[in-house]
């Protein structure tokens, strides 16, 4: 039977495939003269999808044969990458009507919007070819964006590393689905969670360190992390921010789905003590390898290492508070680490200077970037009143709330690297604010699009933790699916 | 909205206008941005002079409810977070205290320079973590202004300090900050035990205490996370080592708000949140502190004595009288926890007093070692009588705060009758010699003697804002020596609670 | 009991996969490497047509060999210096990636021969499997239907193009 | 003699075992991306093998690897593009020339 | 007058410090001198008139059945510890403190008067910091009346501390000079180091008694010194003993080493010397005639529980004893006159100690006998009479100081010619502490030698030599200044002559009293449980006193009436032993090492090292351990791609492995 109507229960991807044809289309056939307003459309247009999208209520069912699911929470997560999603174009847009990139400038907008619409297959993937295509869809042209500012050797080496990683873990990962499928026989994640029940042969644990391998890439957990730097630092800062939030972002919930849905059986017995030590390893390593860069790119780099073993805290705990608190997290993750890489690319844009020597005294004549860069920092070091600081509480309260003492010593390490991770914070900090330098970076003029972009992340960081609504809808909406937890616990 | 006829709410939303109104000033204003600090500085006074009021009149009224005061808004749901307000005599004087310190600290940093404007945003900031704090009777909540009034400590230290600021801030915060993650899984920990089986997690302290459902096995790991972590905001031996190189960085007002609010919330909290939630434990464990506690008391002072700088010197005295609170509070009866608070109270003005003189002669002679000065008596008549007075209330000179407060630790602490007890209370009693010895070196070197700088004889004396700074402090630290019992009347009710659910702990 | 044809060419076919494998990548002219994947890939084709998919072994000789082979080998000419010869491997290096693939082996091998359900499994006959059938799952959405897979990957291999053509672009 | 299920298991583990040694080992980028391919077309293997002893009834593993190869195709070509983008700045496709970014 | 006014008489100096504190520092100099001294004229008058209204008036019951009553005017609560412990500060009027008011206000209006002329230049223009010295005159005598005044242990304890600060305020007045710095810090501190012993003592005994207060401690129902309650205070502790001794004689030994540091008794006297580098009329106050006699009156205070408690009266009796005879020796031969006076003053002090505790024996508990009522009113006697002839003493060392310049003797001599008036004040000191009747010296004095004798011939003998010894280093003095040669004049303008009236006049006041004081009734006054007590002069004693009191004052005359070698010979003679006494028996120097050497060297400096370099180095090398454990694994993060993706075939391998083997084991 071809029932086309299941469609419609993907408004958001069909949406998003709409703004893309658009762009599409004003990038093939309008003139060359209007070329240069096209990255500001293209931000009208995704903003207004993404204010429909909040407005209209989840489309909640599951569509072809159970191989694609929408429901509360991942219209809700889908959300919030759209938000993401949009600020990162917000603030590209000056950087897209550069010199060296504006020839490209269509193909970039085009190409975020189609890892995206990978991304959000990811998440509503309840079918492991579909969840390949969707991951495939979400790597692969990083790879192109990464590759983007052709001027840069950096760029090309990082595309490079991206692409040659990528595909080894995808074939690490389709290896590890070739297990599961020939214990269970089917890719359907349903089924195979019953297939699996009662199945802890050693067969399964190797699909599952594949599996977990092959999404521990995107997320870069430890230690599948190692191209994450490199790659980081080598990317144009749009293309950085945009692989280190929304890219993770979306990989945090599919991995949880995965593990959560298709592995639940096998939680307590097998993958809980697996993402232990990665969490554990991951936290640590990000850390230690984040206090000594200099440069503020890979600095974020390895920061985001770290923060991607606090979300997975959040899927450790397989609980409903600690899923809305890992959605939360994302969701204040973006917003921080926004901030911080709106501030960067201004500042990259303008002057090339990334690293944190360059950054010395720039209170002095840039305070408004140092304010929003010092809020950045608070915000993910967890320092109150801003939003970090209300996620990394919320989500080890949720870890906290699966019970066992392991978990406490788990939140117990993580809490002690907070200060590891307040320490080099704090660094940045120190640069702009204490430090004095002869050559201090000129006072900019960042461009309007960069501004909101920046003022927008501000709010965010501010107000976040502090409307206590936003939590209540995340928590709302995956109140719903709460019974998805309750048959491992 | 019922939580705005509260007039606590009024202690927070108060210092965020000031921070607003800061932001809406050019940093070339210096009359505006005074103008605008010392409003809200004048107007925390008044709220809080009124509070004292308003508690009098309660408790006069016969109002014996554990807290008064109480609102309570829902926050955070799915956690069970409120807003949740409420003071018991404890919190009513620590706010009036803070009052007086954030009055006094805005004029003994008047001079501020540079970036005015930031400086007082930062400590306005600091000052709304500092009374969040105290009118919050939430875990949730109380954690969160917690943390808000540490980390302005960086800035303030890491901008406007002098010296090796960035070692000392850098080693500030992350001392203080490794606490507080000692402390917020103690409180997660708290949480999760808040209730008996089957019946809604609460963080609202006062229903924790009344549900006392934490088990024994939790309790003994919890109270020490707890009280380590707030330990170490007090200055706990072995933890206080941020505090000499902290002070000694930290600029005037900064110093005095630190030493005299911020390190107040680590014994604060021990006492409501360590002691009070987990009574079992804290029977139990307390051993192991009082020794800690009861050791660094006399490990401070000694310390203390061998010091060339000021602040240092201070910082290390600081140790030893901190160390008394938290021994005092570890001493589970009425009379030496009150003369705990009322340690807090001493200690705070007088040590805020302390910095303030001492970063008003620093701001003159560009030094703070003593073997550089001499004979400041002469030079700075008003400063040197206030450092004396000072001085005097740090050795626990009757009819200064000191005393009172010393004495009644002591008293209290005796009223134990077991051996250990005694013989660690008559180690703390020690102390008095040796404060004496250290306070008065510094006096005889600093201030009497002859001048050693002839550079410094053409210094001036206090200007009239730092006259008023100071003797704001002076007459708080002589109105609690001269009229003690005013004090402990507002403070010794409200640990009957604590004491009777310490006793109902004790194993028959 | 299968037949003994079936049985040789099975055979010849392994034998062929592991040999030309590991020539694939011990081989030191790029070339040569190539011309043994295709080797590689013609004899995975020739498994598929074993287990009765055809039309799989079809598309794997047409993309993978008449494909991607020739993307290859246009790469290789591409990137080839001439004069330079091939590349000398450390023993060190060598024996890192000996471990690695070793480990990796006996790890999967060992969960694939100690789990339960694979052993003693024998070919079933009678599976019918025809164009018509493919082609009607392909397009199918209902369960075991593979239309949204189908349009998902045109969409992946549109962002390939455009990626492609980011790359490709000069400036 | 039968062949079973191992029996064409152990030729694509051995082929997946030569992809992950070329991988570390090969220098030339064209190489190691060679060695992907032997993984790709391994886990195929897999799965056809996996779907007509095991589950002969319906056609998930066949279509799996249907779709796998397309995706194989896509990451080639991309992988590709970009090695000769390389190769046109660096002027070689030696592995080890690419660490520029590090620590 | 009511007795009520012994508030006014506290509070007056109270008040009379903040004025002249705050207000006074911005006035004239003289203007507030003279406002000072008018106050303490009225502050006298008002003490002089709650005095005799105390003992001789008809006031409400203060001699009811034959026993003399204390009279508590006020006593509000202070400072609440408990329900039962709560410090009271309040104005309790009875004998020793009625007797007290008197003595501090006279000696504090002298030395108020005095002062307007010493703490001015020969042009009589007043010094720098003289309202600071008049306020802190003003507050002395608040804390000293405060202290005499007190309802209970605590409030005296409050007290101690407050006169040890205004004693080291104005010890310290010529702050600049280092050996004022220096004597101040140290009078402190030991004045404070006896403090806690105090502080502790009145821990125990009111963790036992559940009181501070006299009338639960030490009044019986009758308001006076009762043995009943305080045989009831004691029995509280219950017969607890701590390293074998009752814990009641632990808090009595320790309260008494508080009033011993104030008193200075050996060994906690080490102060007092020192503290004469304040200006002399401080001296003749503090540490001569009112501050130093705290630590007696604490005894006296608690006299009826020392009596029961024999183990702590020992001690007393044996640190007086020795504590007179040692400081004497010392008096011998110091050549810095107002040493020498200090040194007779804490011997002087030691008498009234000894006098204290010779009051008990082994079977006075049950038998009230004469000798010990009589120790205390000797006691007594003997501190009212000290103060005048001392403060005399000082105040004449001062005029003398202040006409020559210099503390030494051997600037000195001779001065007789050029300050008669000042000469003869001084005489009548000496036959006054000499115990030469009829001065005020001789009664007291040879009460103490009775109440000494009462208790055994050997502390009879004992205090007998030490009188002797007294008339000898007093005469030694005194002729030391005045006569042994001629003085030399450089400067005919500036020769030594009697001092201004203001100076002269307290010199005079003071010599009458001291010549009239021995025949106030005070074994009819002042008596520890109220009721009279009937002496008379038992003239074996008072014979031999005199006797031994011309002995030395004849020694004295032969060895220093005039120049001569012989003083030298007989210090070349014993050297060692007249070194040593010079040195005041290196004392001073133990403590030195003590403090220096052990405290600060040993333990101080060590704790600081340890603080800065082993905790602090704990957390230093936390941080840097991670520093360079972030610099170690650096290398993973190589670049080369097949590093990478080694390290995550190698983690995902080994991750599953680990698995494997801890779930399938």
């Amino acid at each position: 039977m071809m029932d086309y109507s299941q469609f419609l229960l993907m408004p958001q991807e069909i949406g998003l495939l709409l703004v893309f044809l658009l762009v599409f289309i004003y990038d093939t056939f309008m003139p060359e003269r209007t070329q240069r307003y096209m990255p500001v459309f293209t931000v009208i247009m995704m903003a207004l999808y993404t204010i429909y999208c909040f407005c209209c209520p989840a489309a909640v069912g599951e569509a072809f044969g159970g191989m694609f699911e929408s429901n509360a929470p991942t219209w809700v997560m889908k959300n919030i990458l759209n938000v993401g999603v949009l600020l990162v174009l917000l603030q590209a847009v000056k950087w897209t009507n550069s010199d060296f990139v504006s020839v490209r400038r269509g193909e970039f907008y085009e190409l975020t919007l189609l890892t995206l619409f990978g991304m959000f297959l990811m998440i509503s993937a309840r079918h492991f070819l579909l969840f390949v295509i969707g991951l495939e869809t979400a790597s692969l042209p990083i790879a192109a964006l990464a590759a983007f500012e052709k001027r840069y050797y950096e760029s090309h080496e990082a595309a490079a590393k991206y692409i040659f990683t990528a595909i080894f873990s995808s074939a690490i990962f389709l290896l590890g689905i070739s297990f599961v499928y020939g214990m269970s026989g089917s890719l359907y994640f349903k089924e195979i969670a019953t297939a699996l029940i009662g199945n802890h042969s050693a067969l399964l644990i190797a699909a599952l360190a594949f599996v977990i391998a092959g999404v521990g890439f995107k997320l870069s957990l430890v230690p599948f992390h190692l191209w994450t730097a490199d790659v980081y630092q080598g990317s144009p800062t749009a293309v950085t921010s945009y692989l280190s939030v929304i890219s993770k972002g979306a990989a945090a919930f599919s991995f949880l789905v995965i593990l959560v849905q298709v592995f639940g059986a096998a939680y307590s017995q097998v993958w809980e003590w697996m993402l232990y030590a990665i969490i554990v390893l991951t936290i640590t390593l990000g850390n230690l390898f984040a206090v000594r860069q200099r440069n503020l790119k890979r600095f974020l780099a390895f920061s985001s290492i770290s923060q991607a073993g606090y979300i997975m805290l959040g899927i450790i705990a397989v609980n409903v508070m600690g899923m809305s608190s890992m959605i939360y997290y994302v969701l204040v993750y973006i917003f921080s680490n926004l901030a911080a890489f709106g501030v960067i690319a201004a500042i990259e844009r303008q002057t090339g200077r990334v690293t944190m020597d360059d950054y010395n005294g720039l209170f002095k004549t840039n305070p408004w970037l140092a304010f929003t860069m010092m809020l950045a920092m608070f915000s993910l070091g967890g320092i109150p009143p801003f939003a970090g600081f209300f996620s990394k509480f919320f989500i080890f309260v949720g870890a906290c709330h699966q019970g066992s003492v392991a978990i406490y010593a788990l939140v117990l390490i993580a809490l002690v690297n907070t200060i590891i991770s307040l320490y080099y914070y704090l660094l940045v900090v120190k640069a702009m604010f204490l430090r004095q330098d002869d050559c201090v970076i000129p006072t900019i003029k960042s461009h309007w699009t960069e501004r909101t972009g920046m003022i927008l992340c501000v709010l965010g960081v501010i107000f976040i933790g502090l409307i206590s609504c936003i939590y209540a809808y995340i928590n709302g909406a995956v109140d719903a699916i709460g019974a998805m937890f309750a048959a491992i616990q | 909205m019922e939580l705005f006829n509260n007039i606590l709410i009024y202690f927070v939303i108060v210092p965020l206008l000031t921070l607003g109104g800061l932001a809406l000033c050019s940093n070339r204003g210096i009359k505006a941005i005074r103008t605008v600090a010392v409003v809200g500085a004048c107007a925390l006074m008044v709220l809080a002079v009124w509070l004292v009021s308003i508690f009098l009149q309660a408790r006069g009224a016969g109002d014996t409810s554990e807290m008064i005061l109480r609102s309570d808004v829902m926050w955070y749901a799915p956690f069970n977070v409120h807003l949740a307000l409420g003071v018991d005599g404890v919190s009513v004087v620590m706010i009036l205290l803070s009052a007086f310190i954030v009055f006094a600290g805005v004029f003994a940093s008047w001079k501020m320079n540079p970036l005015p404007k930031q400086f007082f945003m930062w400590f306005f900031l600091l000052s709304t973590g500092v009374f969040g704090f105290f009118i919050s009777i939430d875990l949730f909540t109380m954690f969160m202004f917690y943390e808000v009034a540490l980390i302005p400590m960086y800035l303030l230290i890491g901008v406007w300090g002098s010296g090796n600021k960035n070692y000392s801030a850098m080693k500030l915060t992350l001392m203080l900050m490794g606490g507080s993650a000692f402390l917020m899984l103690g409180l997660i920990g708290i949480y999760f035990h808040s209730a008996p089986e089957g019946q809604p997690l609460t963080m609202n302290i006062l229903d924790i205490a009344h549900n006392d459902a934490i088990p024994h096995s939790w309790q003994y790991v919890l109270f020490p996370l707890t009280f380590v972590g707030f330990g170490v905001l007090g200055a706990m031996f072995p933890f206080h080592t941020w505090s000499p190189d902290g002070h000694a960085s930290a600029p005037t007002a900064v110093s005095m708000l630190h030493a005299g609010v911020l390190m107040k919330l680590g014994g604060y909290g021990c006492f409501r949140i360590a002691i009070y939630l987990m009574p079992f434990a804290a029977n139990e464990l307390a051993w192991i502190f009082l020794l800690l506690t009861g050791f660094s008391i006399v490990y401070g002072a000694l310390s203390a004595c061998v010091q060339t700088d000021l602040k240092y010197i201070n910082a290390y005295s600081s140790v030893s009288h901190c160390g008394m609170v938290l021994f005092a509070i570890l001493m589970f009866n009425t009379t030496a926890m009150t003369g705990a608070v009322l340690q807090m109270l001493s200690h705070g003005l007088m040590t805020a007093l302390f910095f303030a003189l001492i970063g008003m002669i620093y701001g003159r002679t560009h030094t703070r070692d003593i073997r550089d000065m001499g004979g400041m008596m002469h030079i700075m008549p008003y400063l040197g009588v206030g450092y004396v007075i000072a001085g005097l209330a740090s050795l626990g000179l009757p009819f200064l705060s000191g005393f009172a407060a010393e004495m009644t630790i002591f008293f209290g602490s005796f009223q134990h009758t077991d051996t250990f007890h005694r013989v660690l209370t008559i180690m703390a009693t020690t102390s008095i010699v040796v404060t004496a010895v250290y306070i008065l070196r510094v006096v005889a070197k600093l201030l009497f003697g002859e001048v050693q700088d002839e550079h410094h004889r053409t210094l001036t004396d206090a200007s009239w804002e730092e006259r008023l700074s100071t003797a704001t402090l002076i007459l708080a630290v002589a109105a609690i020596g001269c009229f003690p019992n005013f004090f402990i009347n507002i403070i010794s009710s409200s640990f009957d609670p604590v004491v009777k659910a310490l006793q109902a702990a004790l194993p028959l | 009991m299968e037949s003994v044809g079936n049985i040789i060419l099975y055979f010849i076919v392994a034998i062929a996969i592991i040999v030309f494998s590991v020539l694939t990548v011990t081989t030191r002219k790029i070339l040569r490497s190539a011309t043994y994947l295709l080797f590689v890939l013609f004899a995975t084709a020739i498994i598929y047509f074993q287990m009765d998919y055809q039309f799989l072994g079809a598309v794997q000789i047409a993309v993978y060999a008449g494909g991607i082979l020739v993307l290859f080998v246009f790469a290789i000419m591409l990137t080839q210096q001439p004069g330079k010869s091939a590349e000398a491997l450390t023993s060190q290096r060598r024996c890192l990636g000996l471990v690695a693939a070793l480990c990796g082996v006996a790890l999967c091998g060992y969960g694939l021969f100690s789990y339960a359900g694979f052993a003693g499994k024998l070919l079933s006959s009678g599976v019918d499997i025809n164009m018509e059938k493919i082609g009607q799952f392909l397009l199918s959405t209902d369960k075991y239907g593979y239309l949204l897979p189908f349009e998902a990957i045109s969409v992946l291999l549109l962002a390939c193009i455009i990626g492609g053509v980011v790359i490709a672009r000069r400036r | 003699m039968d062949l079973t299920l191992f029996m064409y298991l152990i030729p694509s583990l051995i082929m997946f075992g030569c992809g992950v040694y070329g991988f570390i080992t090969r220098k030339n980028m064209i190489a190691i991306m060679i060695s992907l391919e032997l993984m790709l077309n391994s886990v195929d293997i897999n799965f056809v093998v996996f779907n007509r002893y095991l589950f002969p009834g319906q056609m998930d593993g066949m279509f799996f690897s249907l779709f796998a190869i397309a995706i194989a195709a896509a990451e080639t070509a991309l992988a590709l593009a970009i090695i000769i983008n390389v190769f046109r700045i660096a002027k070689k496709v030696d592995i080890n020339e690419i660490t520029k970014l590090k620590f | 007058m009511p007795l009520n006014l012994a508030i006014v008489v506290v509070a007056l100096p109270l008040f009379m410090f903040l004025f002249l504190g705050l207000v006074g520092v911005k006035m004239g100099r003289k203007i507030t001198g003279v406002i000072g001294v008018l106050a303490m004229l009225v502050d006298t008058i008002l003490a002089y008139g709650v005095a005799l209204t105390y003992f001789f008036g008809s006031g409400e019951g203060q001699i009811v059945d034959g026993v003399r009553q204390a009279v508590v005017v006020a006593n509000p609560a202070w400072l609440s510890f408990t329900d039962t412990l709560v410090v009271r500060m309040g104005v309790l009027v009875d004998p020793i403190a009625a007797m007290m008011l008197v003595v501090i206000t006279t000696v504090s209006l002298m030395v108020h008067l005095y002062s307007l002329g010493y703490m001015s230049d020969h042009d009589g223009n007043a010094e720098k910091g003289f309202q600071r010295y008049y306020a802190f005159l003003a507050l002395f005598t608040f804390s000293m009346l405060g202290l005499v005044v007190a309802t209970n242990v605590f409030q005296i304890f409050v007290f101690f501390e407050m006169v040890g600060l205004s004693s080291y305020l104005l010890i310290g007045f010529y702050y600049s000079t280092p050996a004022a710095n220096h004597a101040n810090k140290k009078a402190f501190i030991v004045t404070r180091l006896a403090d806690l012993f105090f502080l502790l003592g009145v821990m125990i005994l009111s963790y036992y008694t559940k009181t501070f207060d006299f009338d639960q401690l030490v009044f019986g129902p009758t308001m006076s010194g009762s043995l009943e309650t305080a045989q009831s205070a004691i029995s509280t502790a219950g017969g607890a003993t701590f390293l074998g001794c009752s814990v009641m004689a632990w808090a009595l030994t320790f309260i008494f080493i508080g009033g011993a540091g104030k008193s200075a008794m050996y060994p906690l006297h080490i102060w007092l010397p020192d503290a004469m580098e304040g200006p002399t009329p401080v001296s003749a106050l503090i540490h001569a005639a009112t501050m130093v006699v705290a630590g007696v009156f604490l005894v006296a205070r608690l006299f009826p529980l020392y009596v029961l408690v024999q183990g702590a009266m020992n001690i007393i009796l044996v640190v007086g004893a020795f504590t007179a005879f040692y400081a004497a020796a010392i008096a011998c031969t110091q050549s810095d006159i107002k040493r020498a006076l200090a040194f007779s003053t804490i011997s002087q002090i030691a008498f009234m100690m000894t006098s204290l505790a010779v009051s008990s024996n082994e079977n006075s508990l049950i038998e009230i006998h004469e000798g010990y009522g009589l120790g205390y009113m000797a006691s007594m006697f003997h501190l009212f009479t000290h103060a005048m002839f001392k403060a005399l003493l000082f105040l004449c060392a001062g005029a003398i100081i202040h006409a020559v310049h210099s503390n030494e003797n051997d600037k000195m001599h001779g001065l007789h010619k050029f300050m008669p008036i000042t000469s003869i004040c001084f005489l009548i000191g000496c036959l006054a502490i000499a115990g030469i009747p009829p001065f005020a010296g001789f009664f007291s004095k040879d009460e103490i030698l009775v109440a000494a004798y009462h208790r055994g011939l050997g502390w009879g003998l004992w205090m007998s030599m030490v009188a002797c010894m007294t008339a000898f280093y007093m005469f030694r003095i005194y002729y030391l200044i005045f006569f042994w040669k001629k003085h030399e004049v450089h400067d005919e303008h500036h020769a030594p002559k009697d001092q201004p009236w203001t100076m002269t006049l307290p010199l005079i006041i003071l010599a009458a009293i001291s010549c009239v004081a021995g025949f106030v009734p005070f074994h009819d006054l002042v008596t520890w449980d109220g009721h009279a007590l009937h002496t008379s002069i038992d003239w074996t004693v008072a014979g031999s006193s005199i006797g031994v009191a011309l002995v030395g004052i004849c020694l004295a005359t032969v060895m220093y009436r005039k120049e001569n070698p012989l003083p030298e010979r007989m210090a070349n003679a014993m050297r060692g032993l007249w070194t040593a006494s010079y040195k005041r028996f290196y004392m001073d120097e133990l403590y030195q090492f003590i403090t220096h050497k052990v405290i600060f060297q040993t333990i101080c400096v060590p704790i600081a090292w340890f603080d800065r370099h082993i905790i602090d180095g704990f957390f230093n090398l936390l941080a840097d351990a991670t520093n360079s454990l972030s610099f170690g694994i650096r290398r993973l993060q190589s670049g080369s791609i097949q590093a990478y993706v080694y390290v995550y075939l190698l983690g995902a391998l080994l991750l599953a492995a680990i698995t494997m083997v801890c779930v399938l084991l």
